[in-house]
């Protein structure tokens, strides 16, 4: 059984006080994440090939859809080409689309600061635009 | 002096606005100590090191929407917050400040000072009572107990200077403090005190009648808009309260070596020593809160009837034999 | 009122609660500023003496079991995560470990080693939140800043090591995601010599501070017979002296060579349970530092089909809480047939209210959170993924009707 | 050992035992389920009734009580018929089943008898339309529920 006393905390308290704050001035200076920080989602255009395999694999509903971004001819046929739109909104930041695209065209930033008014900024449709 | 010239004084200076810019220090201090001892940086957004933060709270609340519930007492709940801002406002008026008499003095001080914080108590009492909220009641049954717990223990503690000063005037106790500070003569009463000033205060250990993970914000939940700010404004000028006159009774007041000068010199010497006596006994207030966890009504009564109380009059009977 | 009216069982609670009268009634919750989820508590009370609890869950439903139907057994990891933010590595492991039984394949052992510092890390993590907030919860804010002060030490290191500081997302079928990353032992062992010193200092100082003593020691006391009866688990069994550990008695992830020594108390109140986390907490330190010294080489996971075969499994895992039990039936397909999950919240809820009755309105934050509750796990039981946006939003618009009406009629009068 | 008394236990239940991966499964008519139950718990081990699921099999409702201890599980399993889903709780056997039979209740519509939360009103919101499936029932169409409590 310890000794029961009054105030142990006392010394630890005039000791915390003369260490640095452990607060960050969040907004004010530069934030500090990890080298493996899941952020927004970021996509190459240039390598992706539509195959469509992140909006299979993607946990969250209706975050990856896959719209007809132009049209393609090869030899008499009419082909349609498809590329991802990203409703990052919706997006959970799993990182499942980026380990499963088997072209590295996925990666996941260190940005975090997604806060936004308008909800539309979050649409990311780079790579249908490069189709066109 | 002319009436003027004491309402004045009262008013303004060394009385109501100068301490109400004191109690926003104080609560600026508080903040920022608490959050250095507990390894964070507090308020620093108002001002530099966010020294005007309580004043923008103040001002904040004070603009706020003023809701009165339903089933309240429209009386007491609209008045009370003033009354309750008056107690320690009138108080304060007797603490000597600027020299060794205060701005009003009567050879009875003590008395009155003593109806002031019953008074005090009482108006928490009824402003909790009056809002009819659940967490109220249940607050204002913890701080009636709370209250017949430390209310003799600070009344025993407060008589002994007066014992061994031989006056019931604060300028008279001041006076006789002029070569030993009676905390000296009386270190268990002041500590008696300070442990009941704690209870007064609502400051843990003894925040039970307004412990938040309990009962939300205690007799202060149904307040809103400016009765809330008063009534923060109140706690905080209390809290002054309190410490002044633990300074007067127990640390000398104003009281200290002054060097020879004209009267606004002498006055500002002081002063100077006034606050610092002030700040140390409010520091060591904060000390004590941010270092200890929130006892249970039950063990505060307790600890107030079986430990509290029998010191004090321990350290009463001392006083009256060395006087 | 006529909410109460509808349900038969409300209306049962609502004749219990009708012998005592409306004064004696005291709300705890949903929304408090002890509970951080919303739970509500009905409390009657006689003074400050509490007499009977009607605890009403529910507030967090979610749908996640029924939501797990319509998803692939891969996606379901992202969503079991999300039940929980304290514990949603166990989530994810305890999920996972479930589909695995299923298969044949055989999990690779540094994945193993892999798990189990990450699970260790979230014990410590989850641990000293839960303590910070015994300090917030007795008033004892100094103790609760400090507690978050090193708990960002943790909170960093899963981050560098998983890429998230709550939802790790690192779990996968047959192994993890991601190898740890270089250079991270030596970091581990710093920050573990760190927080090990840390641990025994808030342990020094929990059990000697007078006034945090006399606000938990012999509160909320339960014994063996009672924890028998009602079956709670984890550090609230554990506090009765019934030393049981998933981690010991059914070995998952590498917990069968890095060994735990199960802590126990035989005291069964608050102050015995604060001390035997902080225990864990150490003894959780430690084995991330020796699981880190005997990390073998080797790949981190396997590919593996995304059909499991079919068949019924449950499966376990300590959580920090306490057992955490998932049940799976898959019908060979792509989604599962039905999992179901059981947190530990649920497992000790009844316990927790069988510790309130008799003690004061003082002790409800203390012994309430004493089981370390979290609402959200145990919630997520349930329905339809019912639009809660809308329901919401007329019950809030009601509400707002009221409080209006309740407070403009105290303005006129 | 276990597997003995896992026997004998079948035995007096007229139940049957399955051994699958780490479990033991006891296949028991609905009204031996508390027996079944009692002597689990009462069998000199510690045995802790881990959690009760629910399970729409189709035709009837599987209800599995898990009971653990050590490396095993202990599953006594029954089934309830869909058109009649009551079945007498194990409260006065195992206390700690109330929720969880509160749980399936809610979820599948079952019937404890003897259970005060044993008829469900503990989850679910209070506009559940009355006269559809419970939410995990097989037949229950999440889209057409929302649809109804939307327009609630």
């Amino acid at each position: 059984m310890p000794r029961r006393k009054i105030g142990g905390a006392l010394g630890e308290m005039m000791r915390t006080a003369f260490q640095r704050p452990i607060t960050k001035r969040y907004p004010f200076g530069s934030p500090e994440v990890s080298n493996r920080f899941r952020g927004k989602l970021d996509i190459d255009p240039v390598k992706c090939t539509g195959c469509g395999i992140c909006a299979i694999v993607c946990p969250s509903p209706s975050t990856i859809e896959m719209v007809v971004a132009g049209k393609r001819r090869v030899g008499d046929r009419e082909l349609e080409i498809q590329r991802p739109v990203f409703n990052l909104f919706n997006c959970i930041s799993c990182g499942q689309c980026v380990d499963d695209c088997k072209f590295g065209a996925l990666r996941l930033t260190k940005n975090f600061e997604l806060a936004t008014t308008d909800k539309n900024t979050l649409i990311m449709s780079k790579a249908t635009e490069i189709a066109k | 002096m002319t009436t003027a010239a004491i309402l004045v004084e009262a008013l303004i200076f060394p009385g109501l606005t100068f301490f109400v810019c004191i109690a926003f220090l104080f609560e600026w201090l508080e903040r920022k100590t608490a959050a250095r001892m507990q390894g964070r940086i507090g308020p620093v957004v108002a001002g530099r090191f966010g020294i005007l933060q309580p004043v923008a709270d103040f001002f904040k609340l004070a603009s706020k929407e003023e809701m009165v519930p339903l089933y309240a007492d429209r009386l007491v709940f609209d008045f009370g917050p003033q009354l309750f801002f008056a107690a320690p406002a009138m108080g304060l008026v007797f603490v000597p400040v600027t020299g060794p008499s205060s701005i009003l003095s009567d050879p009875l001080d003590l008395l009155f000072m003593l109806f002031i914080l019953a008074f005090s108590a009482l108006m928490a009492a009824l402003l909790g009572y009056s809002s009819a909220g659940r967490y109220s009641i249940i607050a204002t049954g913890r701080l009636v107990l709370q209250y017949t717990g430390y209310e003799i223990p600070m009344i025993i503690a407060m008589v002994t200077p007066a014992v061994l000063a031989g006056s019931l005037s604060f300028d008279g106790i001041v006076a006789a403090q002029g070569t030993y500070w009676f905390i000296l003569l009386a270190p268990i009463s002041f500590a008696c005190f300070l442990v009941a000033a704690l209870a007064e205060l609502e400051k843990p250990p003894f925040d039970i009648p307004s412990a938040k993970t309990e009962i939300v914000a205690g007799w202060m939940t149904e307040f809103s808009g400016r009765a809330l700010a008063y009534v923060k404004l109140t706690k905080n000028l209390s809290y002054v309260f309190l410490s002044a006159i633990a300074v007067a009774l127990f640390l000398g007041g104003p009281l200290g070596p002054v060097l020879s000068g004209n009267a606004t010199v002498q006055s500002f010497f002081y002063l100077l020593y006034f606050l610092i006596k002030l700040f140390a006994v409010g520091f060591c207030i904060f000390a004590i809160r941010t270092a200890l966890a929130r006892v249970r009504i039950d063990q505060a009564t307790r600890l107030f009837w079986t430990v509290i109380t029998p010191l004090s009059l321990l350290q009463l009977g001392v006083a009256l034999i060395l006087r | 009122m006529s909410e109460e009216e509808k349900s038969p069982v409300r209306r049962k609670a609502a004749a219990g609660l009708m012998q005592y009268s409306p004064e004696n009634i005291v709300p705890f919750g949903p929304v408090h500023p002890a509970l951080k989820e919303p739970e509500y508590f009905k409390l009657v009370l006689e003074g400050e003496r509490i007499i009977e609890v009607y605890p009403k869950i529910g507030y967090v439903h979610r749908g996640i079991e029924r939501a797990a139907q319509d998803r692939t057994w891969v996606q379901n990891i992202y969503l079991f995560e999300r039940i929980c933010g304290i514990c949603s590595f166990a989530h994810s492991l305890a999920y996972s470990q479930t589909v695995e039984g299923l298969s044949t394949f055989e999990i690779p052992r540094r994945a193993r080693y892999i798990r189990t510092i990450i699970a260790e890390l979230e014990r410590i993590h989850s641990h000293l939140l839960w303590l910070g907030l015994v300090g917030y919860w007795t008033g004892f804010d100094t103790l609760f800043m400090w507690i978050w002060k090193d708990r960002e030490h943790v909170l960093d290191l899963v981050e560098s090591i998983t890429g998230n500081r709550v939802h790790k997302s690192f779990v996968t079928l047959s192994g993890v995601r991601k190898d740890l990353p270089d250079g991270i032992g030596d970091r581990i062992r710093t920050e573990m010599n760190y927080l090990e010193k840390r641990v025994d200092f808030y342990k020094e100082l929990v059990s000697t501070e007078e006034t945090l003593l006399t606000r938990t020691k012999g509160v909320g006391r339960i014994n063996q017979e009672v924890a028998r009866r009602l079956c709670p688990v984890g550090p609230l069994l554990r506090s009765t002296g019934i030393a049981r550990d998933v981690r010991v008695e059914d070995p998952y992830a590498a917990y069968d060579e890095v060994v735990p020594d199960v802590k126990s108390s035989t005291d069964g109140d608050i102050a015995s349970l604060i001390v035997l986390r902080l225990e864990e907490a150490r003894e959780s330190c430690r084995l991330v530092t020796h699981a880190m010294e005997r990390i073998p080489q080797g790949p981190v996971r396997l590919t593996v089909p995304r059909i499991v075969p079919a068949g019924d499994n449950a499966s376990h895992v300590e959580a920090p809480r306490g057992e955490l039990i998932y049940f799976v039936r898959s019908g060979g397909k792509m989604l599962p047939e039905r999992v179901k999950m059981r947190a530990p919240t649920l497992a000790n809820i009844l316990t927790a209210v069988e510790m309130l009755k008799g003690r004061p309105l003082a002790d409800v934050p203390v012994v309430l959170t004493g089981m370390d509750p979290c609402f959200g796990c145990m919630d997520r039981i349930a329905v339809v993924d019912v639009n809660k946006q809308k329901e919401w939003a007329i019950r809030g618009e009601e509400l707002r009707q009221l409080g209006i009406q309740y407070y403009k009629k105290g303005n006129m009068q | 050992m276990q597997t003995d008394m896992i026997a004998r236990i079948g035995s007096t239940v007229e139940g049957q035992v399955t051994h699958v991966r780490n479990s033991s499964v006891l296949t028991v008519a609905p009204e031996k389920v508390g027996t079944a139950c009692k002597l689990v718990v009462e069998s000199g081990e510690y045995y802790h009734l881990s959690t009760i699921t629910g399970l729409d099999e189709g035709e009837s409702i599987a209800l599995f009580y898990h009971f653990w201890r050590g490396k095993q599980f202990i599953t006594v399993k029954t089934n309830v018929p869909k058109e009649n889903p009551r079945i007498q709780s194990i409260i006065q056997e195992v206390p700690a089943a109330i929720f969880y039979e509160a749980e399936i209740a809610d979820l599948l519509g079952v019937t404890f008898r003897g259970n005060p939360l044993g008829d469900g009103g503990l989850l679910l919101p209070p506009n559940y339309p009355a006269g559809e499936p419970r939410p995990l029932r097989k037949e229950a169409d999440p889209e057409k529920i929302k649809r109804m409590m939307r327009v609630e």
